[in-house]
Protein backbone atom coordinates (compact mmCIF):
# COMPACT_ATOMS: atom_id res chain seq x y z
CA UNK A 1 0.00 0.00 0.00
CA UNK A 2 2.71 2.59 0.82
CA UNK A 3 5.07 1.70 -1.31
CA UNK A 4 2.42 2.41 -4.20
CA UNK A 5 1.13 5.46 -2.49
CA UNK A 6 5.22 6.63 -2.65
CA UNK A 7 5.63 5.52 -6.63
CA UNK A 8 4.97 8.02 -9.12
CA UNK A 9 2.98 5.82 -11.62
CA UNK A 10 4.34 7.17 -15.04
CA UNK A 11 3.10 5.12 -17.13
CA UNK A 12 2.48 7.25 -20.48
CA UNK A 13 -0.85 5.79 -21.05
CA UNK A 14 -1.93 5.73 -17.49
CA UNK A 15 -0.85 9.25 -17.22
CA UNK A 16 -2.55 10.49 -20.52
CA UNK A 17 -5.74 8.58 -19.71
CA UNK A 18 -5.86 9.94 -16.37
CA UNK A 19 -5.58 14.06 -18.01
CA UNK A 20 -7.67 12.76 -20.63
CA UNK A 21 -10.65 11.80 -18.13
CA UNK A 22 -10.43 14.67 -16.36
CA UNK A 23 -10.05 17.37 -19.18
CA UNK A 24 -13.11 15.62 -20.83
CA UNK A 25 -15.17 15.71 -17.69
CA UNK A 26 -14.75 19.47 -17.71
CA UNK A 27 -15.40 19.67 -21.51
CA UNK A 28 -18.47 17.39 -20.90
CA UNK A 29 -19.72 19.41 -18.41
CA UNK A 30 -19.84 22.76 -20.38
CA UNK A 31 -21.12 20.64 -23.20
CA UNK A 32 -23.67 19.83 -21.98
CA UNK A 33 -24.76 23.14 -20.27
CA UNK A 34 -24.51 24.76 -23.83
CA UNK A 35 -26.50 22.48 -25.61
CA UNK A 36 -29.11 23.44 -22.56
CA UNK A 37 -28.61 26.95 -23.16
CA UNK A 38 -28.98 26.61 -26.81
CA UNK A 39 -32.06 24.44 -26.95
CA UNK A 40 -33.44 26.90 -24.45
CA UNK A 41 -32.77 29.72 -26.89
CA UNK A 42 -34.14 28.07 -29.65
CA UNK A 43 -37.95 27.41 -27.85
CA UNK A 44 -38.06 30.72 -27.58
CA UNK A 45 -37.55 31.44 -31.25
CA UNK A 46 -35.69 34.06 -30.74
CA UNK A 47 -33.19 33.34 -33.45
CA UNK A 48 -32.79 33.09 -37.04
CA UNK A 49 -32.66 29.96 -39.04
CA UNK A 50 -29.83 30.76 -40.21
CA UNK A 51 -28.17 30.63 -36.23
CA UNK A 52 -30.11 28.07 -35.42
CA UNK A 53 -28.33 26.28 -37.90
CA UNK A 54 -24.89 27.46 -36.96
CA UNK A 55 -25.36 26.53 -33.43
CA UNK A 56 -27.32 22.51 -34.09
CA UNK A 57 -24.06 21.90 -36.33
CA UNK A 58 -21.38 23.08 -34.33
CA UNK A 59 -22.94 21.22 -31.16
CA UNK A 60 -23.78 18.45 -33.35
CA UNK A 61 -20.02 18.23 -34.49
CA UNK A 62 -18.86 18.87 -31.28
CA UNK A 63 -20.51 15.47 -29.63
CA UNK A 64 -19.13 13.45 -32.33
CA UNK A 65 -16.04 14.74 -31.13
CA UNK A 66 -16.13 14.04 -27.76
CA UNK A 67 -17.67 10.31 -28.73
CA UNK A 68 -14.58 9.95 -30.80
CA UNK A 69 -12.32 10.96 -28.18
CA UNK A 70 -13.73 9.01 -25.38
CA UNK A 71 -13.27 5.72 -27.80
CA UNK A 72 -10.26 6.57 -28.67
CA UNK A 73 -9.13 6.46 -25.06
CA UNK A 74 -11.67 3.34 -24.02
CA UNK A 75 -13.52 5.67 -21.94
CA UNK A 76 -18.03 5.04 -21.39
CA UNK A 77 -20.12 7.87 -21.22
CA UNK A 78 -20.68 7.07 -17.57
CA UNK A 79 -16.57 7.87 -16.95
CA UNK A 80 -17.14 11.32 -17.43
CA UNK A 81 -19.72 11.38 -14.91
CA UNK A 82 -18.92 12.32 -11.18
CA UNK A 83 -21.06 11.17 -8.54
CA UNK A 84 -21.39 13.72 -5.70
CA UNK A 85 -22.87 12.42 -3.47
CA UNK A 86 -25.51 14.78 -1.69
CA UNK A 87 -25.21 16.88 -4.36
CA UNK A 88 -26.34 14.33 -7.10
CA UNK A 89 -24.52 13.45 -9.82
CA UNK A 90 -22.68 16.00 -12.07
CA UNK A 91 -24.23 14.96 -15.54
CA UNK A 92 -27.92 12.85 -15.84
CA UNK A 93 -27.89 9.11 -15.37
CA UNK A 94 -29.01 7.39 -17.58
CA UNK B 1 -51.28 -14.61 20.29
CA UNK B 2 -50.64 -14.09 16.33
CA UNK B 3 -51.45 -16.76 14.55
CA UNK B 4 -49.40 -16.26 10.92
CA UNK B 5 -52.47 -16.66 8.55
CA UNK B 6 -51.97 -17.66 5.01
CA UNK B 7 -49.32 -15.38 3.33
CA UNK B 8 -49.35 -14.38 -0.20
CA UNK B 9 -46.00 -15.67 -1.97
CA UNK B 10 -42.90 -13.63 -1.02
CA UNK B 11 -42.35 -11.18 -4.24
CA UNK B 12 -38.35 -10.64 -4.08
CA UNK B 13 -37.61 -11.78 -1.08
CA UNK B 14 -34.99 -14.60 -0.20
CA UNK B 15 -31.62 -15.13 -0.95
CA UNK B 16 -32.32 -12.82 -3.93
CA UNK B 17 -33.45 -10.01 -1.94
CA UNK B 18 -32.15 -7.03 -2.98
CA UNK B 19 -29.29 -5.45 -1.67
CA UNK B 20 -30.56 -1.64 -1.35
CA UNK B 21 -34.16 -3.27 -0.17
CA UNK B 22 -32.76 -5.33 3.00
CA UNK B 23 -29.59 -2.30 4.16
CA UNK B 24 -32.49 0.26 3.92
CA UNK B 25 -34.50 -1.65 6.49
CA UNK B 26 -31.92 -2.72 8.31
CA UNK B 27 -29.99 -0.01 8.70
CA UNK B 28 -32.04 3.25 10.11
CA UNK B 29 -31.02 5.55 7.16
CA UNK B 30 -32.01 4.26 4.38
CA UNK B 31 -29.95 5.73 1.87
CA UNK B 32 -26.57 3.93 1.60
CA UNK B 33 -23.40 5.17 -0.33
CA UNK B 34 -20.56 2.56 -0.56
CA UNK B 35 -17.34 4.49 -1.13
CA UNK B 36 -15.38 7.04 -1.67
CA UNK B 37 -15.35 9.79 -5.58
CA UNK B 38 -11.94 9.87 -5.78
CA UNK B 39 -10.47 11.83 -8.79
CA UNK B 40 -6.52 11.00 -9.41
CA UNK B 41 -4.65 12.31 -11.71
CA UNK B 42 -1.29 10.79 -12.26
CA UNK B 43 -1.93 8.82 -9.44
CA UNK B 44 -2.23 11.82 -6.88
CA UNK B 45 -5.24 12.47 -5.40
CA UNK B 46 -6.77 15.66 -6.84
CA UNK B 47 -9.93 15.57 -4.74
CA UNK B 48 -12.15 12.78 -2.75
CA UNK B 49 -15.45 13.20 -1.31
CA UNK B 50 -16.00 10.93 1.57
CA UNK B 51 -19.43 9.39 1.62
CA UNK B 52 -20.05 7.81 5.23
CA UNK B 53 -23.53 7.76 5.47
CA UNK B 54 -23.71 4.50 6.74
CA UNK B 55 -22.00 5.36 9.87
CA UNK B 56 -25.33 6.85 11.16
CA UNK B 57 -26.41 3.43 12.25
CA UNK B 58 -23.49 3.52 14.86
CA UNK B 59 -24.56 6.92 15.77
CA UNK B 60 -28.26 5.89 16.21
CA UNK B 61 -27.40 2.66 18.61
CA UNK B 62 -25.96 5.51 20.79
CA UNK B 63 -28.92 7.31 20.91
CA UNK B 64 -30.78 4.30 21.58
CA UNK B 65 -28.90 3.74 24.91
CA UNK B 66 -26.96 0.70 23.22
CA UNK B 67 -23.35 2.36 24.08
CA UNK B 68 -22.08 -0.93 25.76
CA UNK B 69 -18.62 0.10 24.23
CA UNK B 70 -19.22 3.13 26.90
CA UNK B 71 -20.26 0.66 29.44
CA UNK B 72 -16.71 -1.46 29.16
CA UNK B 73 -15.30 -0.86 32.41
CA UNK B 74 -11.66 -1.46 31.04
CA UNK B 75 -12.64 1.30 29.19
CA UNK B 76 -14.90 3.96 30.76
CA UNK B 77 -15.39 4.80 34.67
CA UNK B 78 -19.18 5.27 33.38
CA UNK B 79 -19.21 1.75 33.57
CA UNK B 80 -18.33 0.84 36.86
CA UNK B 81 -21.74 2.24 38.44
CA UNK B 82 -23.89 0.29 35.46
CA UNK B 83 -21.91 -2.90 36.57
CA UNK B 84 -24.17 -2.47 40.07
CA UNK B 85 -27.37 -1.97 37.98
CA UNK B 86 -26.61 -4.55 36.12
CA UNK B 87 -25.85 -7.03 38.81
CA UNK B 88 -29.09 -6.10 40.67
CA UNK B 89 -31.01 -6.73 36.92
CA UNK B 90 -29.43 -10.46 37.58
CA UNK B 91 -30.25 -10.67 40.79
CA UNK B 92 -33.98 -9.72 40.10
CA UNK B 93 -34.52 -12.15 37.16
CA UNK B 94 -33.37 -15.16 39.21
CA UNK B 95 -35.63 -14.26 41.81
CA UNK B 96 -38.49 -13.67 38.79
CA UNK B 97 -37.65 -17.38 38.29
CA UNK B 98 -37.93 -18.38 41.46
CA UNK B 99 -41.13 -16.65 42.09
CA UNK B 100 -42.92 -16.26 38.72
CA UNK B 101 -46.24 -14.83 40.07
CA UNK B 102 -44.41 -11.70 42.27
CA UNK B 103 -44.25 -8.21 40.41
CA UNK B 104 -41.21 -6.99 39.75
CA UNK B 105 -40.83 -3.60 39.12
CA UNK B 106 -38.38 -2.14 41.91
CA UNK B 107 -36.19 0.91 41.01
CA UNK B 108 -32.87 0.23 41.35
CA UNK B 109 -31.27 1.86 44.83
CA UNK C 1 -47.74 18.48 -2.84
CA UNK C 2 -47.21 15.52 -4.88
CA UNK C 3 -44.53 12.40 -3.20
CA UNK C 4 -42.28 12.53 -5.34
CA UNK C 5 -40.26 14.94 -3.73
CA UNK C 6 -36.70 13.98 -4.22
CA UNK C 7 -36.12 13.90 -7.70
CA UNK C 8 -32.19 13.64 -8.33
CA UNK C 9 -30.85 16.57 -10.60
CA UNK C 10 -27.91 16.47 -11.99
CA UNK C 11 -25.55 19.48 -11.84
CA UNK C 12 -25.76 20.64 -15.41
CA UNK C 13 -29.18 20.54 -14.86
CA UNK C 14 -29.61 23.01 -12.00
CA UNK C 15 -26.82 24.95 -13.59
CA UNK C 16 -28.88 25.09 -16.97
CA UNK C 17 -31.93 26.53 -14.52
CA UNK C 18 -29.98 28.99 -12.59
CA UNK C 19 -28.61 30.27 -15.77
CA UNK C 20 -32.26 30.67 -17.27
CA UNK C 21 -33.51 32.54 -14.10
CA UNK C 22 -30.01 34.22 -14.38
CA UNK C 23 -27.60 35.49 -10.99
CA UNK C 24 -26.92 39.11 -9.64
CA UNK C 25 -23.47 38.71 -7.71
CA UNK C 26 -22.48 41.96 -6.07
CA UNK C 27 -20.12 42.47 -3.38
CA UNK C 28 -16.83 44.00 -2.46
CA UNK C 29 -13.65 41.76 -1.36
CA UNK C 30 -10.75 42.74 -0.21
CA UNK C 31 -7.78 40.77 0.01
CA UNK C 32 -5.22 41.93 3.16
CA UNK C 33 -1.97 41.32 4.99
CA UNK C 34 -1.52 41.99 8.78
CA UNK C 35 -4.84 44.67 8.09
CA UNK C 36 -2.95 46.17 5.51
CA UNK C 37 -5.70 46.07 2.71
CA UNK C 38 -3.77 45.18 -0.78
CA UNK C 39 -6.19 44.13 -3.45
CA UNK C 40 -10.12 45.41 -3.48
CA UNK C 41 -12.21 43.40 -5.90
CA UNK C 42 -15.64 45.17 -6.41
CA UNK C 43 -18.17 42.86 -7.81
CA UNK C 44 -20.85 43.50 -9.61
CA UNK C 45 -22.02 40.57 -12.32
CA UNK C 46 -24.73 39.35 -14.04
CA UNK C 47 -24.86 36.18 -14.90
CA UNK C 48 -27.49 34.82 -16.95
CA UNK C 49 -28.99 33.33 -20.35
CA UNK C 50 -29.13 35.63 -23.03
CA UNK C 51 -32.96 36.73 -23.63
CA UNK C 52 -34.95 39.46 -24.36
CA UNK C 53 -34.39 40.49 -20.64
CA UNK C 54 -31.30 40.13 -20.65
CA UNK C 55 -29.44 41.01 -24.35
CA UNK C 56 -25.99 40.19 -25.22
CA UNK C 57 -24.00 43.65 -24.60
CA UNK C 58 -22.76 43.26 -28.27
CA UNK C 59 -25.81 42.53 -29.97
CA UNK C 60 -26.17 39.17 -31.69
CA UNK C 61 -23.60 39.04 -35.06
CA UNK C 62 -25.41 37.86 -37.69
CA UNK D 1 -13.32 -11.47 26.83
CA UNK D 2 -15.30 -14.37 24.20
CA UNK D 3 -17.84 -12.83 22.77
CA UNK D 4 -20.35 -10.30 22.87
CA UNK D 5 -24.40 -10.17 22.68
CA UNK D 6 -26.09 -9.21 18.85
CA UNK D 7 -29.81 -8.53 19.54
CA UNK D 8 -31.97 -9.37 16.21
CA UNK D 9 -35.47 -8.79 17.72
CA UNK D 10 -37.54 -8.75 21.07
CA UNK D 11 -41.12 -10.04 20.34
CA UNK D 12 -44.03 -11.61 22.82
CA UNK D 13 -43.30 -15.07 23.79
CA UNK D 14 -43.44 -17.63 20.81
CA UNK D 15 -44.27 -20.97 21.00
CA UNK D 16 -42.85 -22.47 17.35
CA UNK D 17 -39.61 -23.03 17.24
CA UNK D 18 -37.33 -21.00 14.88
CA UNK D 19 -37.07 -22.79 11.27
CA UNK D 20 -34.38 -25.62 10.99
CA UNK D 21 -30.71 -24.98 11.85
CA UNK D 22 -30.58 -20.80 11.57
CA UNK D 23 -27.30 -19.31 11.95
CA UNK D 24 -26.73 -15.85 12.55
CA UNK D 25 -24.70 -13.09 12.08
CA UNK D 26 -21.00 -14.65 12.43
CA UNK D 27 -22.49 -17.95 12.31
CA UNK D 28 -23.65 -18.88 15.85
CA UNK D 29 -27.24 -20.23 16.01
CA UNK D 30 -29.56 -17.37 17.63
CA UNK D 31 -31.35 -18.02 20.98
CA UNK D 32 -34.49 -16.79 22.99
CA UNK D 33 -33.61 -14.48 26.29
CA UNK D 34 -36.55 -14.42 28.26
CA UNK D 35 -36.88 -11.32 30.66
CA UNK D 36 -40.07 -9.71 32.10
CA UNK D 37 -42.10 -11.41 29.51
CA UNK D 38 -40.62 -10.03 26.58
CA UNK D 39 -38.16 -11.97 24.45
CA UNK D 40 -35.28 -10.40 22.95
CA UNK D 41 -33.52 -13.10 20.10
CA UNK D 42 -30.07 -12.84 20.17
CA UNK D 43 -26.61 -14.56 19.22
CA UNK D 44 -23.02 -14.51 20.45
CA UNK D 45 -20.89 -12.55 17.96
CA UNK D 46 -17.01 -11.97 18.50
CA UNK D 47 -15.93 -9.22 20.07
CA UNK D 48 -13.32 -7.91 17.39
CA UNK D 49 -15.68 -7.78 14.83
CA UNK D 50 -18.22 -5.14 17.03
CA UNK D 51 -16.02 -2.73 18.52
CA UNK D 52 -16.58 0.76 17.90
CA UNK D 53 -13.66 1.59 16.15
CA UNK D 54 -14.17 -2.09 14.23
CA UNK D 55 -17.38 -1.83 13.62
CA UNK D 56 -17.00 2.11 12.12
CA UNK D 57 -14.35 0.26 9.79
CA UNK D 58 -16.71 -2.54 9.12
CA UNK D 59 -20.41 -0.64 8.35
CA UNK D 60 -17.87 0.67 5.49
CA UNK D 61 -17.07 -2.11 4.26
CA UNK D 62 -19.38 -3.37 1.33
CA UNK D 63 -19.04 -7.09 1.73
CA UNK D 64 -18.77 -7.04 5.57
CA UNK D 65 -21.81 -5.19 5.70
CA UNK D 66 -23.62 -7.18 3.23
CA UNK D 67 -22.86 -10.96 4.81
CA UNK D 68 -24.13 -9.39 8.09
CA UNK D 69 -27.53 -7.25 6.88
CA UNK D 70 -28.44 -10.97 4.90
CA UNK D 71 -28.00 -13.11 7.98
CA UNK D 72 -29.82 -9.96 10.37
CA UNK D 73 -31.97 -10.12 7.77
CA UNK D 74 -32.37 -14.18 7.85
CA UNK D 75 -33.04 -14.13 11.11
CA UNK D 76 -35.79 -11.67 11.56
CA UNK D 77 -37.43 -13.60 8.22
CA UNK D 78 -37.80 -16.77 10.14
CA UNK D 79 -38.92 -14.84 13.03
CA UNK D 80 -41.34 -13.05 10.94
CA UNK D 81 -42.78 -16.37 10.27
CA UNK D 82 -43.81 -17.43 13.50
CA UNK D 83 -44.65 -14.20 14.93
CA UNK D 84 -44.79 -10.46 14.25
CA UNK D 85 -40.74 -9.39 15.90
CA UNK D 86 -39.97 -5.75 16.59
CA UNK D 87 -37.07 -5.42 14.50
CA UNK D 88 -33.80 -3.86 15.57
CA UNK D 89 -31.40 -2.17 13.84
CA UNK D 90 -28.26 -3.65 12.46
CA UNK D 91 -25.29 -4.17 15.12
CA UNK D 92 -27.73 -3.46 18.04
CA UNK D 93 -25.30 -5.03 20.39
CA UNK D 94 -24.79 -6.16 24.17
CA UNK D 95 -21.64 -6.64 26.37
CA UNK D 96 -23.81 -10.09 28.36
CA UNK D 97 -27.30 -11.09 28.76
CA UNK D 98 -27.65 -9.30 31.63
CA UNK D 99 -27.03 -5.89 29.32
CA UNK D 100 -29.89 -6.93 27.12
CA UNK D 101 -31.87 -7.63 30.44
CA UNK D 102 -31.12 -3.56 31.65
CA UNK D 103 -32.39 -2.58 28.33
CA UNK D 104 -35.39 -4.82 28.62
CA UNK D 105 -36.22 -3.00 31.62
CA UNK D 106 -35.35 0.07 31.03
CA UNK D 107 -37.89 0.24 28.02
CA UNK D 108 -40.25 -2.31 28.70
CA UNK D 109 -43.28 -0.01 28.32
CA UNK D 110 -42.34 1.06 25.34
CA UNK D 111 -41.34 -1.80 23.63
CA UNK D 112 -44.61 -3.37 24.53
CA UNK D 113 -46.34 -0.35 23.07
CA UNK D 114 -44.60 -0.64 19.63
CA UNK D 115 -45.14 -4.77 19.48
CA UNK D 116 -48.64 -4.12 20.07
CA UNK D 117 -49.06 -2.09 17.19
CA UNK D 118 -47.22 -4.24 15.05
CA UNK D 119 -49.22 -7.24 16.61
CA UNK D 120 -50.17 -9.53 13.49
CA UNK D 121 -49.10 -6.74 10.70
CA UNK D 122 -46.32 -7.25 8.19
CA UNK D 123 -44.37 -4.71 5.98
CA UNK D 124 -44.92 -4.34 2.22
CA UNK D 125 -42.87 -2.34 0.05
CA UNK D 126 -43.41 -0.74 -2.65
CA UNK D 127 -41.95 1.14 -5.28
CA UNK D 128 -42.26 2.76 -8.70
CA UNK D 129 -39.50 3.18 -11.47
CA UNK D 130 -39.22 5.08 -14.11
CA UNK D 131 -37.99 3.17 -17.18
CA UNK D 132 -35.12 4.32 -19.65
CA UNK D 133 -37.48 4.71 -23.13
CA UNK D 134 -36.45 1.84 -25.14
CA UNK D 135 -35.89 4.05 -28.24
CA UNK D 136 -35.05 7.27 -27.69
CA UNK D 137 -31.42 6.95 -26.60
CA UNK D 138 -30.17 8.95 -23.40
CA UNK D 139 -30.88 12.29 -24.21
CA UNK D 140 -27.51 14.14 -23.07
CA UNK D 141 -24.28 11.93 -23.25
CA UNK D 142 -24.74 10.38 -26.84
CA UNK D 143 -23.95 6.89 -25.70
CA UNK D 144 -26.46 5.53 -28.40
CA UNK D 145 -27.22 8.13 -31.52
CA UNK D 146 -30.50 8.97 -32.41
CA UNK D 147 -32.22 6.01 -34.25
CA UNK D 148 -31.16 8.22 -37.61
CA UNK D 149 -28.71 10.69 -37.31
CA UNK D 150 -29.86 14.64 -37.63
CA UNK D 151 -29.67 15.36 -41.03
CA UNK D 152 -28.95 19.18 -40.43
CA UNK D 153 -28.07 21.36 -37.30
CA UNK D 154 -31.75 22.74 -36.67
CA UNK D 155 -32.98 19.31 -37.04
CA UNK D 156 -29.88 18.61 -34.34
CA UNK D 157 -31.45 21.10 -31.87
CA UNK D 158 -34.91 20.04 -32.56
CA UNK D 159 -34.40 16.93 -31.39
CA UNK D 160 -32.72 17.62 -28.41
CA UNK D 161 -35.78 19.62 -27.55
CA UNK D 162 -38.34 16.82 -28.20
CA UNK D 163 -36.01 14.25 -26.05
CA UNK D 164 -36.20 16.85 -23.40
CA UNK D 165 -40.24 17.44 -23.41
CA UNK D 166 -40.17 13.36 -23.48
CA UNK D 167 -37.99 12.89 -20.64
CA UNK D 168 -39.87 15.56 -18.49
CA UNK D 169 -43.34 14.32 -19.57
CA UNK D 170 -42.29 10.60 -18.17
CA UNK D 171 -41.42 12.61 -14.99
CA UNK D 172 -44.49 14.35 -15.00
CA UNK D 173 -46.84 11.07 -15.67
CA UNK D 174 -44.35 8.90 -13.24
CA UNK D 175 -45.16 11.94 -10.23
CA UNK D 176 -48.82 12.01 -11.00
CA UNK D 177 -48.85 8.47 -10.86
CA UNK D 178 -47.01 7.68 -7.81
CA UNK D 179 -49.47 10.06 -6.22
CA UNK D 180 -52.03 8.27 -7.01
CA UNK D 181 -50.92 4.88 -5.92
CA UNK D 182 -49.63 6.17 -2.88
CA UNK D 183 -53.28 7.56 -1.73
CA UNK D 184 -55.52 4.46 -2.80
CA UNK D 185 -52.16 2.06 -0.93
CA UNK D 186 -52.02 4.59 1.99
CA UNK D 187 -55.52 4.81 2.24
CA UNK D 188 -55.78 0.61 2.89
CA UNK D 189 -53.39 0.27 4.66
CA UNK D 190 -52.61 1.13 8.56
CA UNK D 191 -49.66 3.31 7.76
CA UNK D 192 -46.94 4.12 5.13
CA UNK D 193 -43.57 5.15 5.22
CA UNK D 194 -41.35 7.13 2.58
CA UNK D 195 -37.77 5.99 1.94
CA UNK D 196 -35.49 8.13 -0.53
CA UNK D 197 -35.31 6.59 -3.66
CA UNK D 198 -32.50 3.72 -4.23
CA UNK D 199 -29.76 4.17 -5.90
CA UNK D 200 -29.27 2.16 -8.57
CA UNK D 201 -25.50 1.01 -8.33
CA UNK D 202 -26.81 -0.32 -5.17
CA UNK D 203 -30.10 -2.20 -5.92
CA UNK D 204 -28.88 -3.45 -9.31
CA UNK D 205 -32.18 -2.35 -10.83
CA UNK D 206 -33.22 -0.68 -13.77
CA UNK D 207 -34.37 2.63 -14.58
CA UNK D 208 -34.55 5.21 -11.88
CA UNK D 209 -36.31 4.94 -8.47
CA UNK D 210 -39.25 7.35 -8.18
CA UNK D 211 -41.33 6.17 -5.28
CA UNK D 212 -40.23 4.10 -2.75
CA UNK D 213 -42.99 3.44 0.35
CA UNK D 214 -43.18 0.73 2.64
CA UNK D 215 -46.82 0.10 3.70
CA UNK D 216 -47.92 -1.69 7.48
CA UNK D 217 -50.81 -4.31 7.09
CA UNK D 218 -52.62 -6.85 8.60
CA UNK D 219 -51.11 -10.43 7.37
CA UNK D 220 -54.75 -11.31 7.13
CA UNK D 221 -55.25 -8.34 4.48
CA UNK D 222 -51.96 -9.06 2.63
CA UNK D 223 -53.46 -11.03 -0.23
CA UNK D 224 -56.09 -8.09 -0.79
CA UNK D 225 -53.28 -5.40 -0.51
CA UNK D 226 -51.21 -7.46 -2.96
CA UNK D 227 -53.78 -7.69 -5.86
CA UNK D 228 -54.40 -4.29 -4.96
CA UNK D 229 -51.36 -3.41 -6.12
CA UNK D 230 -51.45 -5.63 -9.29
CA UNK D 231 -54.37 -3.93 -9.83
CA UNK D 232 -53.03 -0.16 -9.62
CA UNK D 233 -50.21 -1.06 -11.57
CA UNK D 234 -51.99 -0.98 -14.51
CA UNK D 235 -49.85 -0.75 -17.71
CA UNK D 236 -48.23 2.75 -17.83
CA UNK D 237 -45.85 2.56 -20.73
CA UNK D 238 -42.49 3.79 -19.27
CA UNK D 239 -43.38 3.16 -15.76
CA UNK D 240 -42.56 0.09 -13.33
CA UNK D 241 -44.36 -0.74 -10.33
CA UNK D 242 -42.24 -3.52 -7.71
CA UNK D 243 -43.91 -4.94 -4.98
CA UNK D 244 -41.22 -6.74 -1.92
CA UNK D 245 -42.32 -8.59 0.95
CA UNK D 246 -43.82 -9.48 3.55
CA UNK D 247 -40.86 -7.86 5.60
CA UNK D 248 -41.01 -7.74 9.23
CA UNK D 249 -42.28 -4.17 10.00
CA UNK D 250 -38.62 -2.90 10.00
CA UNK D 251 -39.99 0.55 8.74
CA UNK D 252 -42.39 0.90 11.52
CA UNK D 253 -40.44 -0.32 14.67
CA UNK D 254 -39.03 3.42 14.51
CA UNK D 255 -41.05 4.80 16.96
CA UNK D 256 -39.20 2.49 19.36
CA UNK D 257 -36.46 5.39 19.12
CA UNK D 258 -36.77 8.37 20.14
CA UNK D 259 -37.63 9.80 16.98
CA UNK D 260 -40.38 9.14 14.71
CA UNK D 261 -38.89 7.18 12.30
CA UNK D 262 -37.16 8.57 8.70
CA UNK D 263 -40.24 10.14 6.68
CA UNK D 264 -40.36 12.63 4.41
Amino acid sequence: MTERRNRLDLEPDTVERDLVKLVLTVVELLRQLMERQAVRRFDEGGLSEEQEERIGLTLMLLEDRMAELRDRYGLRPEDLNLDLGPLGPLLPRE
Amino acid sequence: MTTPSRLPDPYGQGGGANLADILERVLDKGVVIAGDIRINLLDIELLTIKLRLIVASVDKAKEMGIDWWEDDPALSSRARQNELARENAELRERLAQLEPARPQREEAP
Amino acid sequence: MTVVERREIALVDLLDRLLAGGVVVKGDITLRIADVDLVRIDLNALISSVNEQVPSPWGDSP
Amino acid sequence: MSGLRYVYAVCHPYESPLQRQLSGVSGAPPKRLTHHGLVAVVSTVPEHEFTEEALRANLEDLDWLTATARAHQQVIDALTAVTSPLPLRLATVFRDDSGVRSMIEAREEELRRVLDRLAGRVEWGVKVYVEKPPESSDDSSGAGRPPAKAVSGRDYLRRRRDQTRAHDDVWQRASEFSDRLHATLSAFAEDSRMHAPQNSALSGATGQNVLNAAYLVPRADSEEFVELVDREKDDVPGIRVELTGPWAAYSFAGEFSEDPGVES
